[in-house]
């Protein structure tokens, strides 16, 4: 079963890939870059959607708030936001690459922490919904904040805001958006993987099993809640904020809270390799987003229809996803029934062997 | 001897039923007490009320002398009371050994506590003790949920005292349990008290198994507490006797 | 984590199988022997399709007429022009991720604009970056010109001039009647997007200069169609002039809904009347007064050598393009960025962006759609909007009074 | 949002008019949300296709108008089209997902309203349609309040189709049937009811409901291929607000929805319309927790 080996040539697969892609392939370093996204986006997601049980479709309003924070943080450093924002914006914008790289960093950090702020609050108010309400709650915050956005005149409204252009070489601005994609998601990777490894991991897996049995074990439930939130919207916030950066131009109800695109295909993603592993989001994630380039390269015009109908048939025949339906087909594989049969069997003092 | 476990006066009602009326029952530390009655008695909504699911009308509820009639089931859980269900419930999905781990006491929860490694360390010892103690050690890789049922109550018996309570609160523990089993059962309940300290506070319909287990019995019906004494009064209690017989 | 080593080499070699086949395709140079290549990423799908096939039809229609004439020549030699398209399925993520791939990977360095200023203000930051020049038609917002762009020029006439020049309309009308223009009510509703904020900027800052009173100030969400609660106030407030942008979804509903609650504001502006086709749809009764800006129309008497007049320009896109009554702007425009591409590399005599750059921002030619010469910014400021009426049932130009081919009608005298 | 409040006061008869239109188009809304609130009673599913059955319908309208014949006779054709188109979806995909968990029957509608959307783009073109029935409007107080014929029509078209089902699900043996399979699938199977039926009929039911609101919905309004998440949204929303099994409450909030909507466009000035609308929709949802929510109260 669990081998450090097998674990290691994955790991080295991806990040080789991760690594020699944008070099072998210089012209698809923006869709690798997405595809990482993904990756984080159902891997975020997965943790409250599968490990916890809680169904969110409103992840989406941090990647948003995190795009607009750190648009915001970047302009303000030096200007005025109203100003800047504004549609007959008269003011000549210039950064120099100190004023940009600074604005940059605060930009991506803040973003983190700000939604993940913004998440602990609206997780206060919507934790107590279960089953779809929970779903359309959150599908309700991440609409209402959208709207909000584009009726906020300060942050340029429905018009949008065009990001401070990221200086240097041409190239080198997709590289550097590419990396931070990549490194953002292997970190948010190896942070779950050690998280699902703790009691942590455990308290969340409780809560989506039998909610009321936690409570009554004791456990501080809306503590762990929060917290899995907040750390799903803290890697979310940074995404967004990155994305922004790299997209150059941001607005609220398609670039910012996408809450229909984005928003539901990380459930999709999620879903389709299987939720509540720490595998099945990545494997969904990159199957789902070589298929949306493939079929948006070569059925042009049908593309949409081809997703929807993959959608369909995903969820429809093929619903415990990729890894959900290898556990099903090699139990023992994964580790999970292991009937050592006699019931005198006894602990051997220390834990035995591995298994 | 000190009581854990004060009920005073307590009265509940859903809408217009009187589901319990001025009840006082005290449950001793380190002893095993029981409580019977007819269906509809009341029993559970008692067992409800000092756990904290929902708020009682009037009167007082003490653990430990610290009024909890206000806190809530998560809170009381921490300061050492736990219950089981008369449906059991575990968690389905996790195997017997996750079940165990997680089901350590949150009572001191802290940083270094919430985010520890699982799998490893005196947690787990104590883990794969408990399912021992509980005939459950060679399933312990097991789904939870593809046990069988009498499997599944003893797993939830094991991780309540994995949370190393000072009461334990068990609702109806032989219900549905293979009566070849019961004996084996019964004994574990008694070791449990003896070897851990834990107080057990027991809802049981099965006689036999309550006369041969508590010390103590309190009988309600129609929501009213009939009598309190040792196994041997209760047997003897006329109102009792008719209690059951629907006699009133 | 749990699998086994099989399992993970028959995943890797997966993952790298898939990605090769989504990632391989040919790269093409920016001149393949005697084919200048152009990009341009283009909504075919999606909300903004219909403007996007306009405006790749008016693309196309310029190529095939530079070619079928002589082709472009550079250096002597004689060259055809070839667009390579992309689609950027109307949202603004896909376009700039398109913008990337058509330079990185496709190897374009002549760009092509996309459709809508949202799109336009998503690649021309692409395009900065690799100093790549790109000639757009479809990008109007105003706020594109104020980035300190140097390799973007749009052919075209700026937002926030389409529906300005209702402001000064209203404003001459006061005065003739002899009221002082400050005395005008103005009544706006613009939906919340890029483009009709910038209208809306225009509208506000030409309002501002006239001292005029803006009464109502609604933006509308872009997902309702509904407009009664804006109207029910223009019933309350009784403005001088209304106006109104919302692309065709915002034009449609607007002139039904001023129909049906019978709105009797004397002067109603409203921007894309021939994409929504409102006076086929609603009546020319109902629509009657209505003012629409325009971009061009083929009335106008602009000509150039390759086309001629506006006029013929109209009559060749109908031949060659089926199931079109009426040449939308959005193709004339994209004409006529196709020539300014073709002039460039005739007066650059080179291949070389940074050359290229340079005759582009030196443009200064006529053409069918209108004379074009860029500001230091990247717009077009040799050609003006023009404002036309319904005046029952047909598009009159009515201002500015250069090209006006009809009086205008105020009151407008609706018959609902 | 104060002087607009103050044109209120000064003419209550537009708060009339608010109140009258918002009325109009929260008739269409409780009619949509009427037939999500049966498939999702009785089926458990949640159809986030909703909103496109609602385009599909004003399609066939449209077409109709196309056709020289007035778009008011497509309401019956609309219903009985959509009727068959949605037996259809019951069959090849809806089936499948009954009784599966919540997110099973979400993505799957979500699936099919991509792949409905993206047909029609490719059929009829991103252009915003209308259909004319070619009524008038008609004028009280002074012109303050105008009421077009075509919303009035729609009204009581919609109040009439919201009578027929309820009137049919009371009294029909297929309503009875359906109603007993939402109480208890189980139970009504023992009983001899085909239940495997019964979910196709009310699938198909619900499908019908829509097409024909989309029918007065391209009479009042404009539709587009992309629009029918508008109202797949807010039929969520009402009925979330409603809460399940509570038909009458839905048809209520489905008016709610509508005025309220209108009111905070008036109000708040339309940008907010839809946030004031959601946040409504959250309080709700909040409120009915905190009630929900455990707390033990204090002991009285």
């Amino acid at each position: 079963m669990t081998s450090a080996r097998t674990d290691g040539v994955i790991y080295a697969g991806l990040i080789a890939f991760g690594i020699v892609g944008p070099l072998l392939f210089p012209g698809y370093t923006n869709q690798i870059a997405i595809m990482w996204l993904m990756v984080l986006m159902a891997s975020t997601w997965d943790v409250m959607g599968g490990q916890t049980g809680y169904n969110s479709l409103g992840n989406i309003a941090f990647f948003g708030i995190g795009m607009y924070a750190s648009a915001v943080v970047q302009i303000a450093l030096f200007y005025d936001v109203g100003e800047y924002t504004a549609a007959f914006g008269a003011i000549k914008v210039e950064f120099t690459d100190a004023q940009y790289f600074t604005g940059l960093a605060l930009g991506l950090g803040l973003a983190g922490v700000i939604a993940a702020i913004v998440s602990v609050l609206v997780g206060l108010c919507v934790f107590g919904l279960r089953g779809p309400y929970f779903a359309i709650g959150t599908l309700g915050v991440a609409v209402a904040m959208a709207e909000l956005i584009s009726g906020w005149n300060y942050v340029g409204g429905g018009g949008g805001i065009s990001m401070p252009v990221f200086p240097g070489e041409a190239g080198a601005s997709s590289l550097a958006f590419y990396a931070m994609f990549f490194v953002l998601a292997i970190v948010a990777h190896l942070f779950l993987r050690w998280l699902y490894s703790t009691q942590f991991g455990l308290a969340l897996n409780a809560i989506r099993d039998d909610e009321d049995k936690a409570e009554a074990m004791g456990l501080h439930t809306l503590r762990y809640k929060l917290i899995a939130w907040a750390i799903a919207a803290f890697f979310m916030g940074i995404a967004g904020a990155v994305f922004g950066n790299m997209i150059g131009f941001i607005e609220p109800l398609e670039v910012a809270f996408p809450t229909t695109t984005f928003g539901i295909f990380m459930v999709a993603m999620a879903l389709l390799g299987g939720k509540g592993t720490l595998w099945g989001p990545v494997l969904g994630a990159i199957l789902f987003h070589v298929v949306k380039e493939l079929t948006w390269t070569y059925l042009l015009d049908w593309q949409w229809v081809a997703l929807g109908a993959i959608i369909v048939v995903n969820i429809v025949y093929f619903q415990q996803g990729i890894l959900g339906w290898a556990q099903d087909r090699w139990p023992a594989a994964f580790g999970l029934k292991v009937d050592e049969g006699g019931d005198d069997a006894t602990p051997a003092g220390a834990r035995e062997a591995a298994e | 001897m000190t009581n854990i476990i004060e009920v005073r006066g307590v009265s509940k009602a859903y809408g217009g039923v009187h589901a319990n009326t001025d009840i006082s029952i005290d449950v001793p530390a380190g002893k095993i007490t029981g409580l019977i009655g007819p269906n509809g008695s009341g029993k559970t909504t008692l067992f409800n009320s000092i756990v904290g699911y929902h708020p009682i009308d009037t009167g007082s509820i003490k653990f430990e002398g610290r009024e909890i009639s206000r806190l809530r089931v998560p809170q009381i859980a921490r300061l050492g009371m736990l219950r089981t269900f008369q449906q059991t419930r575990i968690y389905s999905k996790m195997n017997c050994l996750d079940n165990m781990q997680i089901s350590v006491s949150h009572r001191e929860e802290s940083l270094g506590s919430m985010f520890a490694l699982r799998d490893r360390g005196e947690i787990i010892d104590r883990a794969e003790r408990l399912l021992e103690f509980v005939g459950l050690y060679a399933k312990r890789r097991l789904i939870s949920g593809d046990l069988s049922f009498g499997q599944q109550k003893l797993l939830e018996f094991a991780m309540a005292l994995m949370n190393q309570p000072k009461v334990l609160l068990l609702d109806e523990p032989t219900a549905g349990i293979n009566p070849t089993l019961i004996n084996g059962l019964i004994d574990r309940l008694k070791r449990a008290n003896q070897e851990l300290g834990v107080t057990l506070f027991v809802i049981e319909h099965n006689m036999r198994v309550i006369m041969n287990l508590a010390e103590q019995i309190s009988c309600l019906a129609h929501g009213q507490l009939l009598a309190t004494g040792s196994p041997d009064e209760i047997q003897n209690d006329q109102r009792v006797i008719d209690a059951y017989l629907g006699a009133h | 984590m749990f699998f086994s080593r099989k399992d993970a080499r028959v995943l890797t070699s997966a993952v790298a199988g898939l990605a090769a086949l989504g990632f391989a395709s040919a790269a093409s140079a920016k001149v393949d022997g005697d084919t200048i290549i152009l990009g341009s990423a283009i909504s075919l799908t999606g909300k903004y399709s219909t403007n996007g096939i306009h405006a790749q039809n008016g693309y196309e229609l310029a190529v095939k007429m530079i070619n079928e004439n002589g082709g472009v020549k550079v250096d002597g030699k004689t060259y055809k022009l070839k667009v390579v398209y992309y689609d950027d399925e109307s949202t603004p993520a896909r376009g700039a991720q398109l913008a990337e791939r058509l330079i990185n990977q496709d190897g374009v360095k002549y760009m092509l604009g996309p459709y809508s200023s949202g799109l336009t203000k998503a690649i021309a930051p692409v395009t900065e970056k690799y100093k790549i020049p790109m000639v757009e038609a479809e990008g109007a917002s105003r706020s594109l010109f104020t980035q300190g762009y140097r390799y973007m020029f749009a052919v075209l006439s700026t937002s926030e001039q389409y529906l300005a020049s209702s402001i000064a309309l209203a404003a001459e009308i006061a005065k003739g009647n002899g009221k002082d223009p400050s005395d005008v009510k103005i009544a706006m509703a613009f939906e919340n997007d890029p483009f009709s904020l910038d209208v809306r900027a225009g509208v506000v800052d030409d309002a501002k200069k006239y001292g005029m009173k803006i009464v109502i100030d609604d933006k509308l969400p872009r997902d309702l169609s509904d407009m009664t609660a804006t109207l029910t106030k223009t019933k309350a407030l009784k403005p001088d002039l209304l106006v109104v942008s919302g692309h065709s979804k915002g034009a449609a509903t607007a002139a039904r809904q001023i129909a049906e609650l019978r709105i009797e504001t004397p002067m109603v502006a409203m921007t894309h009347c021939e994409a929504a086709k409102i006076i086929s749809q609603f009546g020319a009764g109902a629509t009657e007064g209505i003012l629409c800006p325009t971009q061009w129309s083929e009335t106008l008497s602009y000509k150039d050598d390759l086309f001629g007049t506006a006029a013929d320009y109209d009559a060749l896109f109908k031949k060659t393009y089926d199931g079109y009554k009426n040449v939308p702007y959005q193709a004339a425009q994209a004409t006529a960025a196709v020539m300014v591409w073709k002039d460039a590399f005739e007066r650059a005599n080179s291949f070389d962006t940074e050359k290229l750059r340079d005759a582009l921002a030196a443009t200064d030619m006529s053409t069918f759609y209108g004379n074009i010469k860029f500001s230091e910014a990247g717009n077009n400021i040799a050609k003006p909007m023009v404002l036309r009426q319904i005046q029952d049932g047909e598009l009159k130009v009515v201002a500015p009074t250069k090209w006006a081919s009809s009086e205008v009608r105020y009151p407008r005298k609706p018959s609902y | 949002m104060l002087d607009n409040l103050q044109i209120l006061i000064a003419a209550p008869a537009l708060a009339a008019d608010l109140l009258i239109q918002g009325v109009f188009i929260g008739a269409i809304f409780a009619l949509v949300a009427y037939g999500l609130a049966l498939v999702w009673g009785v089926m458990n599913v949640k159809n986030l296709c909703q909103g496109d059955y609602v385009i599909v319908g004003g399609y066939i309208a449209y077409l109709m108008a196309q056709s020289g014949i007035n778009p008011i006779l497509a309401l019956p054709i609309a219903f009985v089209l959509m009727f068959m188109f949605g037996w259809v979806v019951y069959l090849a995909v809806i089936r499948r997902v009954v009784d599966r968990d919540m997110f099973t029957s979400l993505l799957a509608t979500f699936g099919l309203a991509l792949l409905i959307a993206q047909v029609l783009n490719l059929i009829f073109g991103p252009e915003v349609r209308t259909a004319e029935a070619g009524f008038g409007t008609f004028f009280m107080a002074d012109g303050l309040i105008a009421i077009q014929w075509v919303r009035l029509i729609s009204l009581g078209l919609a109040g009439a189709l919201a009578l027929g089902i309820v009137l049919f699900m009371r009294h029909s043996r297929m309503g009875r049937a359906i109603r007993a399979t939402a109480q208890d699938p189980r139970a009504a199977r023992v009983l001899g009811v085909n239940t495997d039926q019964v979910y196709a009929f009310t699938y198909a039911l619900n499908a019908a409901i829509c097409g024909a609101a989309g029918v007065l919905v391209s009479l009042i309004w404009v539709i587009q291929p992309y629009f029918g998440i508008v109202y797949s949204i807010r039929a969520f929303v009402i009925v979330t607000a409603a809460g399940l099994g509570n038909l009458p409450g839905v048809i209520l909030a489905g008016f709610g929805l509508g005025v309220a909507e209108n009111m905070s466009a008036f109000l708040l000035g339309a940008e907010f319309a839809v946030a004031a609308v959601v946040s409504m929709l959250l309080i709700v949802l909040i409120y009915r927790q905190i009630q929900l929510y455990r707390v033990r109260q204090v002991v009285r």
